[in-house]
C-alpha cells in the first residue's frame, strides 16, 4: 500500500515535472511557435537552424512550409500531431536528452510521405497506380529518391 | 488553365483501359495501346549508342541466308583477340559481342555464330524470348511443366513456339500492371538461395517486396547459369549464396564443367552475365538501390511520371539515372564512373594475361611429360582463376555494380593463376608458416 | 531549465579569451583555457578502445630505464609474424606496432624499439612533436632554416628542444584561429605536387581552401615520405603525383631504396601511412569530404557545435561521424565499413603469402646460383611487389579510405609476385601478342 501510494507519488511528481518542463520551454523558449506556420519560428530552437536552412535553400520554399511537409492535413490530426511533437520537442530539447544527428523517424516519417502525395499526387499518379498500391505495406517511398527535397544538405 | 487542365485529363487517360489484356496477351503493342508512354519507351531498345565501356554501336554486315541480319554489335573477339585463347574449344571463341537492347535478343540468340558451332537446347529461349505463354502452353496452364517440356527441345524447334523478345507480360501481371516473376530458372534459385538462407519454401510472387521486384524481374536473365543434367534443366547455381566462391563451390560440389580446354585440358567453366549477383555485393543493392532505379528511373512525361521503358546504359542518361540521389554535375558522375571501371579494366587485363600465362604453362608442361598430379593441381587453378576473371569479364558494368568486390574477384583470379604457375615450376605456393626472421645484417635507417 | 539557460549564454560565449596567446604559446594548456572544450577532447587522445582493425588496445609492459613506457600498444609483429619476414633487415622488423592516440606520439617515438636498432635522425621529429616554435627558434625566426638545422641532428639531441606531442599551434593560427599548416614537409610536398599539375608556386597557406585545409593539416603526418640525401630532408615524394605507381616511380628515378632486403637482396621500399594519398583516391576525398569531417566530427555541446578534438577512429564514433551524411542504422554502417576491410584483409594476406614466396624463391635461385640478371629482375619484381603491399598494409584503414583503390593496389602486388616468381623460373610472364587461336577440337554447349 504504502509502496503503491509512493509509487503513485512518483509518478505524479514525474509527470508534473514532465508537464512543467514541458511548459517552461514552451514559454521561455518559445515553443508555441509550434501552433504557427511561419518557419522561421521552427528554427528558433537552434536545434532545427540545419534543416531551416536546408529548406532556405530548397525547391519548395517558395511553395511549402514546414508544417505542410510535417503535419498531417485536416485541423484536428494536424494539430495533435503539432502538441504531440512540440511538447516531446520541448522535452528533449530541454532535457538534452535526444540523439543527435536528429533523424526523422516512424510516424513522422509516414506523416512527410503522405503529404508528398498530397501535393503530387497527379504527377505520380502512374507510377502509383490508381487505386494506389496493390498490397499493404508496397507503396513507392518518395524518400527513397527524394529524401532531401526539405533540406538539400549536400 | 486549359494545361491544368489536359494534364488532369492525361493523367486519368494514363489508365484509361483501351483493349482488354488477359494472361495471355503476348504482343506488346496490345499492351501498348492501353500504356502507350511505356510502350514508346520499349521500342527504343532498338537505338545503338556505344559508351566508353558499355552501350553497343551498330556494326554493318552483309546479310546471308544463315544470319539475315543487316546491323550487329561489336565483335568482343576482334576487339581483344586472348579472349579466344581463354575459351579455346568452346563457342565463345567462335562468336561473342557487345550485347544491345531487348529489342535484338531473340534474333542475336537466333543467329548467333555460337548456333552454328553446336547445336543448343530450347533452354537458351528462357533469357531471350517471351516465353510465359508459350510455356503456359507446352505445359497445359503450368508454367514449370511448359519449361521442363521446352528445355530438352532443340532450340530450333522451340523457337518455332515463340515470336516476340521480352515483353510486358513476362513482368506484369495483365490486371494490376504489378511487377511479378515469370521465369522458372529465377523461381527455383531464388527458392534455393532463400533455403539456403534459412528461409524454406520461398516464393518471390508472395513474398517479395515491391522494392525487391524491382531488381528480380531483371535477375530473371541477368544471371550466371548452367544446364543441369540430360533434360537441360536451367539452374542459377545460388545454393550456397552469391559470391562468386559460392557459385564456384556448387560446380565444384557438381563435378560441373562447360567444357575442357582444348590447349590445358582444364575443366573449364564459362561465367556469364552475372549482374544481378555482382550487384548484390555492391553498396546500391545495400542501400536498397535497384535495377530500375538506374536503367529505367523515372522520367516526366507531361504532367505523368512513368518508368523509363528504353531499359539501357544509365551512362546515356545520367540526369535521370543518377542525379535525382547524387547531386554532383553530370561530367563527376560520368568521371566516377569511368575511374571504376577504369580500374577494372586495368586488373581484367593484367588477370587475363596471367590466366593466359597459366595456360601456355600447361602445355609446355604437358609437353615435357609432367606428372599427371601437377597437371591436376595446375588444371584445377586455371580453373578458378579462369572463372574468377569471367565473372568480371562477362559481367557488364566492367566493375560499376560493386567496384571493390570486382576488384577482389580479379585479384584472387591473379593468385590463382600464380599459384597455378609456381605449381608448375616446383616454386612457393603458400608460406603455410612463416619461418623464423634470420639476424638481420646490415641496420638502416627506419 | 538551468540547461537552457545555459545553451543561450554558451553561445554567447565561444570565443571568449582568457588568456593571450600567440605565435610562441607552445603549451596547449594555455590555450586550453580559451577554448575549454576543444581542450577536452585533446586530452582524451589518451583513451584506447580497440575497433576490428582499428583504435589500439592498452597493453601493459614492465618499464625498463630505457624504455620507461608501463602501457604500449600491441605488436603487429607479434600478431603477423610474416612481416618480420617481409622487412628483414630493416627497423620495422624489430619493433612495430599498432598505432594510438596523439597523446602518445612523442613517447612512442622516443621509446619504439626501432630506436635501439639504429640511430635515427632529427628529421622524426617533423611528425611526432610540437614542432613548430622549436623549428622557429633554431632557424631564427625561420621556419625552413630551423627544418634544415634539426633534420641531421641525431635523434635525442634534437629531442631536447621539443617538449609537447602535437599542438593546437601546429593546426592553427593563434590570432584567428584558422588552419594552417606548419610542416615543411607538406608545404614543400604539395608545391612539388601542384607544379606538376601546372599550378607554380604553390603556397598552401595563402592558397587553399578552407575545405582543404581540413584535410592538409593531417596531411601533414599521414602521409608517406622518405629521408633526402646527407642532409635527411624529409621529403614527400609527390612529384609525380599522389597514386602508388607514382611514388614509385619517384623512387626508381631518385635510385631510392630503404634497405636491401636481408633475405633476398632486393633493394627494398617501405611505405609508411599513405593516409592523405590513399584518400585521395577515394570516392569521400571526391566529394568534398576531408579528414576533420569524419576524425573530428561537429558535436553539439550544450547549445553549440564544436570540432570533436578527440581525435580518434570514427568506428567509435558512428553518430557523429557518418550519421550526418548517411541515414542508415549505426550497426548498418559498422557492417559497410568492416566489409570492405574484411575484403581488404583478405587480398592484404594473399599478396603477402605471395611476396614472401617470392623472397623464398629468390633465396633458393641465389643458393642456385642463377644469373645475376635474371636475380635483379626478380628482386626488383619484390621492390614493386613490396611497396605496393606495404601501401595498403601500412595505410591505418584497411581500405576504407578507397575500398576499389585499395584492392586494386593489392591486385598489382599479387600481379608483380607472380611476374616475379615466373621470371624466375623461365615461365610465362606475360603473352604480348596472343597466340592465334587454335582450330578447337571438341564442340560443347554454349
Ligand atoms: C517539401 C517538404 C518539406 C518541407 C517544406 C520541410 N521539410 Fe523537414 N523533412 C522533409 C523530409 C522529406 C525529411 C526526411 C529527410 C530524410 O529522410 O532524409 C525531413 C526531415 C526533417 C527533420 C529531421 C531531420 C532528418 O534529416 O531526418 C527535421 C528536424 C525537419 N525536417 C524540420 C523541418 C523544418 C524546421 C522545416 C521548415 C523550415 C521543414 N522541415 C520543412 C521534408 C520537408
Ligand atoms: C523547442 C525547440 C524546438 C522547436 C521550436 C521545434 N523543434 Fe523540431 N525538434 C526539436 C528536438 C529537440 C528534436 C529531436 C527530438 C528527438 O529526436 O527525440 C526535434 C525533431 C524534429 C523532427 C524529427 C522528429 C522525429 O522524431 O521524427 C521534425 C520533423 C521536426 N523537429 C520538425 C519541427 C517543425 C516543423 C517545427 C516548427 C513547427 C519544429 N520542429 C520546432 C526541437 C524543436
Ligand atoms: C504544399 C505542397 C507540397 C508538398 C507538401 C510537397 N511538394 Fe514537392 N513541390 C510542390 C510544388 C508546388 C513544386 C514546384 C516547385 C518549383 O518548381 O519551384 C514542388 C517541387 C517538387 C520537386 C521538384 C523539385 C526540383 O528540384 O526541381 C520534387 C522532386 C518534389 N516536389 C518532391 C516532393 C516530395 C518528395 C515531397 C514530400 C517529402 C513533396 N514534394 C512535398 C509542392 C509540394
Ligand atoms: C526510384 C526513384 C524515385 C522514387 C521512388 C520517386 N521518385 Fe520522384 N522522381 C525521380 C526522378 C528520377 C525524377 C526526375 C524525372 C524527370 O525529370 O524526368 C523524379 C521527379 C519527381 C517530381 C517532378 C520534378 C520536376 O522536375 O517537376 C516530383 C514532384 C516527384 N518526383 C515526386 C515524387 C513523389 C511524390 C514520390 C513518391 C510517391 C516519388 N517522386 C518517388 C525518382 C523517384
Ligand atoms: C546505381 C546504378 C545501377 C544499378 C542499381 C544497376 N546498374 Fe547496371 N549499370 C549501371 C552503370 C553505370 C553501368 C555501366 C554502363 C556503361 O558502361 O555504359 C551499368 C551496366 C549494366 C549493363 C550493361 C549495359 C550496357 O550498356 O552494355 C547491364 C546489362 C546492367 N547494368 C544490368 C543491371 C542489372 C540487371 C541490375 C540489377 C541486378 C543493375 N544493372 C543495377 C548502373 C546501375
Ligand atoms: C527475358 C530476359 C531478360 C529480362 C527479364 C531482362 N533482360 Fe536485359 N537483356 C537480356 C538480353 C538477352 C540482352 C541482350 C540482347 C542482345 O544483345 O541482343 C539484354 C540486354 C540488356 C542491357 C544492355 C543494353 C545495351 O545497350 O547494351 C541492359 C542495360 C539490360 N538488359 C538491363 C535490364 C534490366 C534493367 C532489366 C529489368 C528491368 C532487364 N534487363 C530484364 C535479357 C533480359
Ligand atoms: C539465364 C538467362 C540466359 C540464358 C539461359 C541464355 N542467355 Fe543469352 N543472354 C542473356 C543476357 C542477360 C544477355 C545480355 C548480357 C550479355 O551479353 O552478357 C545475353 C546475351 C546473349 C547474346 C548476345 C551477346 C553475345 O554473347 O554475343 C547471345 C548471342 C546469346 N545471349 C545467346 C544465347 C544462347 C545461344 C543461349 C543458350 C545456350 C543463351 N544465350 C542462353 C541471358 C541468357
Ligand atoms: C524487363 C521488365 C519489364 C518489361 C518487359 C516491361 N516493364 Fe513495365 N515496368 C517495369 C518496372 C521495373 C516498372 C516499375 C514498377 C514499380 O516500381 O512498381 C514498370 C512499370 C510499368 C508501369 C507502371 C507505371 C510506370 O511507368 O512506372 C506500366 C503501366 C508499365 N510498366 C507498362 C509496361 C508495358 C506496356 C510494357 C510492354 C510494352 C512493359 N511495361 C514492359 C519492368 C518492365
Ligand atoms: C535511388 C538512389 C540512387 C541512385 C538512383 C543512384 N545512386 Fe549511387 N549511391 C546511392 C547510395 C545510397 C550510395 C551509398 C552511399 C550512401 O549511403 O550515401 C551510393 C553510392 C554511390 C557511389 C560510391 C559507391 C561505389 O560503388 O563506388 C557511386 C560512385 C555512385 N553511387 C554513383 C552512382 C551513379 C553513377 C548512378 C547512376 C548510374 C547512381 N549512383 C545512382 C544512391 C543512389
Ligand atoms: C569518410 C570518413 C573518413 C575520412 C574522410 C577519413 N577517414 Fe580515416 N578512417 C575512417 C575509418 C572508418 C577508419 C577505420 C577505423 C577503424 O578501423 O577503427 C579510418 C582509419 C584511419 C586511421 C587509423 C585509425 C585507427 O583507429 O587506428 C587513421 C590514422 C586515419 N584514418 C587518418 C585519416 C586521415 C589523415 C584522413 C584524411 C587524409 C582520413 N583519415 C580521412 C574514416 C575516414
Ligand atoms: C604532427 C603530426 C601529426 C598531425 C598533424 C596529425 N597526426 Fe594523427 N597521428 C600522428 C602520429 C605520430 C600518430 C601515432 C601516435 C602513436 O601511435 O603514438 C597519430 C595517430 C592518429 C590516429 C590513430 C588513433 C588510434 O587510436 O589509433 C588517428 C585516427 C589520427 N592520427 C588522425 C589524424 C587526423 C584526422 C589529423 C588531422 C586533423 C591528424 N591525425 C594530424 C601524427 C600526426
Ligand atoms: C611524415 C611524418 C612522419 C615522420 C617523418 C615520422 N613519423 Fe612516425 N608516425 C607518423 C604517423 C602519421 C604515425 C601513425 C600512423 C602509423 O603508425 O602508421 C606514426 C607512428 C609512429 C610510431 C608508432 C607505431 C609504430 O610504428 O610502432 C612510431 C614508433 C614511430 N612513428 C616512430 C618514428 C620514427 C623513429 C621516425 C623517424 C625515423 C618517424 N616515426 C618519423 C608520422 C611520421
Ligand atoms: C591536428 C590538428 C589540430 C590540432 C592539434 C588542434 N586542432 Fe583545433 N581544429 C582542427 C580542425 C581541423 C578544426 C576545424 C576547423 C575548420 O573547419 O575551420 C579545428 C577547430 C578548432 C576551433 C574552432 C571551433 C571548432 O571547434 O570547430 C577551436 C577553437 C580549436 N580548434 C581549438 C583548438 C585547441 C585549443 C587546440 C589544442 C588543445 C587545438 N584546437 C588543436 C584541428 C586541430
Ligand atoms: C560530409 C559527408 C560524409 C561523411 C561525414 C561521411 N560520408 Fe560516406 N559518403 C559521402 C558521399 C558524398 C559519398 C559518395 C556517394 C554519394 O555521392 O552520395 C559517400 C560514400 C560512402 C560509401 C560508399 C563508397 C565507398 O567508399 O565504399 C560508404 C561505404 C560510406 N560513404 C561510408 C561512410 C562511413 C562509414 C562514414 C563515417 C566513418 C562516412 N561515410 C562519412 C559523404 C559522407
Ligand atoms: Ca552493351
Ligand atoms: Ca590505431
Amino acid at each position: 500500500m504504502r509502496n503503491r501510494t509512493a509509487g503513485f507519488i512518483f509518478l505524479g511528481t514525474l509527470l508534473g515535472l514532465t508537464v512543467g518542463i514541458g511548459l517552461y520551454t514552451f514559454v521561455y523558449a518559445r515553443g508555441a511557435a509550434y501552433l504557427t506556420n511561419d518557419p522561421a519560428a521552427c528554427a528558433n530552437c537552434h536545434v532545427m537552424q540545419a534543416e531551416y536552412d536546408g529548406w532556405l535553400t530548397g525547391p519548395h520554399r517558395s511553395v511549402a512550409v514546414c508544417n505542410d511537409c510535417h503535419t498531417p492535413p485536416g485541423f484536428l490530426p494536424k494539430y495533435t500531431t503539432k502538441a504531440l511533437n512540440g511538447f516531446w520537442h520541448s522535452y528533449a530539447f530541454t532535457t538534452g536528452d535526444f540523439k543527435e544527428p536528429i533523424r526523422i523517424k516512424g510516424r513522422n516519417e509516414r506523416v512527410t510521405e503522405q503529404s508528398c502525395r498530397k501535393c503530387h499526387q497527379d504527377l505520380v499518379l502512374a507510377i502509383e497506380g490508381p487505386e494506389g498500391p496493390h498490397r499493404a505495406g508496397q507503396e513507392t517511398s518518395c524518400l527513397r529518391c527524394h529524401s532531401d527535397v526539405g533540406h538539400p544538405t549536400r | 488553365l486549359v494545361n491544368i487542365f489536359e494534364h488532369k485529363q492525361e493523367a486519368r487517360n494514363t489508365f484509361y483501359r483501351v483493349v482488354e489484356i488477359d494472361d495471355t496477351t503476348v504482343d506488346p503493342a496490345v499492351w501498348g495501346k492501353n500504356f502507350p508512354l511505356q510502350y514508346d519507351g520499349y521500342k527504343r531498345t532498338v537505338d545503338q549508342v556505344r559508351t566508353r565501356f558499355g552501350g553497343s554501336e551498330a556494326v554493318p554486315r552483309t546479310p546471308t541466308s544463315a544470319d539475315p541480319r543487316s546491323i550487329v554489335a561489336a565483335s568482343r573477339l576482334e576487339e581483344d583477340p586472348r579472349l579466344k585463347t581463354l575459351w579455346n574449344g568452346y563457342a565463345f571463341a567462335f562468336d561473342f559481342r557487345e550485347e544491345r537492347g531487348h529489342a535484338y535478343m531473340l534474333d542475336d540468340q537466333t543467329f548467333t555464330g555460337r548456333q552454328q558451332y553446336k547445336p543448343q537446347p530450347g533452354t537458351c529461349l528462357h533469357c531471350h524470348a517471351s516465353v510465359y505463354v508459350p510455356y503456359k502452353k507446352a505445359g497445359n496452364g503450368d508454367l514449370i511443366k511448359g519449361f521442363e517440356t521446352m528445355n530438352p527441345m532443340p532450340f530450333f524447334e522451340a523457337r518455332k513456339l515463340v515470336e516476340h523478345p521480352v515483353s510486358c507480360i513476362d513482368c506484369h501481371d495483365p490486371e494490376t500492371m504489378q511487377l511479378r516473376v515469370t521465369r522458372p530458372g529465377f523461381i527455383e534459385g531464388i527458392r534455393a538461395l532463400k533455403a539456403s538462407q534459412g528461409i524454406p519454401d520461398y516464393d518471390v510472387n508472395a513474398m517479395a517486396t515491391r522494392q525487391e521486384m524491382r531488381a528480380f524481374v531483371c535477375g530473371q536473365c541477368h544471371v550466371e547459369y548452367h544446364f543441369k543434367g540430360k533434360e537441360k534443366r536451367l539452374t542459377y547455381p545460388w545454393k550456397n549464396g552469391l559470391k562468386v566462391e559460392d557459385m564456384l563451390a556448387y560446380y565444384d560440389e557438381e563435378g560441373f564443367k562447360d567444357w575442357e580446354h582444348a590447349d590445358s585440358g582444364a575443366p573449364a567453366l564459362k561465367a556469364q552475365h552475372p549482374e544481378f549477383e555482382l550487384w548484390n555485393q555492391g553498396i546500391h543493392a545495400r542501400s536498397g538501390v535497384t535495377c530500375a532505379d538506374c536503367h529505367m528511373p523515372y522520367q516526366r512525361v507531361g504532367a505523368m511520371k512513368i518508368s523509363d521503358h528504353h531499359v539501357r546504359s544509365p551512362v546515356l542518361n545520367i540526369n535521370n539515372a543518377c542525379q535525382t540521389c547524387h547531386k554532383w554535375p553530370e561530367e563527376e558522375l560520368k568521371a566516377r564512373i569511368e575511374t571504376i571501371q577504369e580500374r577494372t579494366h586495368k586488373l581484367r587485363g593484367l588477370a587475363l594475361d596471367a590466366v593466359i600465362a597459366l595456360i601456355r604453362d600447361i602445355q609446355a608442361a604437358q609437353a615435357a611429360g609432367a606428372s599427371a598430379e601437377k597437371l591436376a593441381q595446375a588444371r584445377d587453378f586455371q580453373r578458378k582463376a579462369q572463372f574468377y576473371l569471367d565473372f568480371i569479364e562477362a559481367e557488364n558494368s566492367m566493375g560499376f555494380h560493386a567496384p571493390q568486390e570486382a576488384a577482389r574477384i580479379l585479384a584472387e583470379s591473379l593468385d590463382f593463376s600464380r599459384k597455378g604457375q609456381a605449381t608448375l615450376a616446383g616454386q612457393t605456393v603458400v608460406v603455410a608458416s612463416p619461418p623464423p626472421a634470420k639476424a638481420a645484417p646490415a641496420p638502416s635507417a627506419g
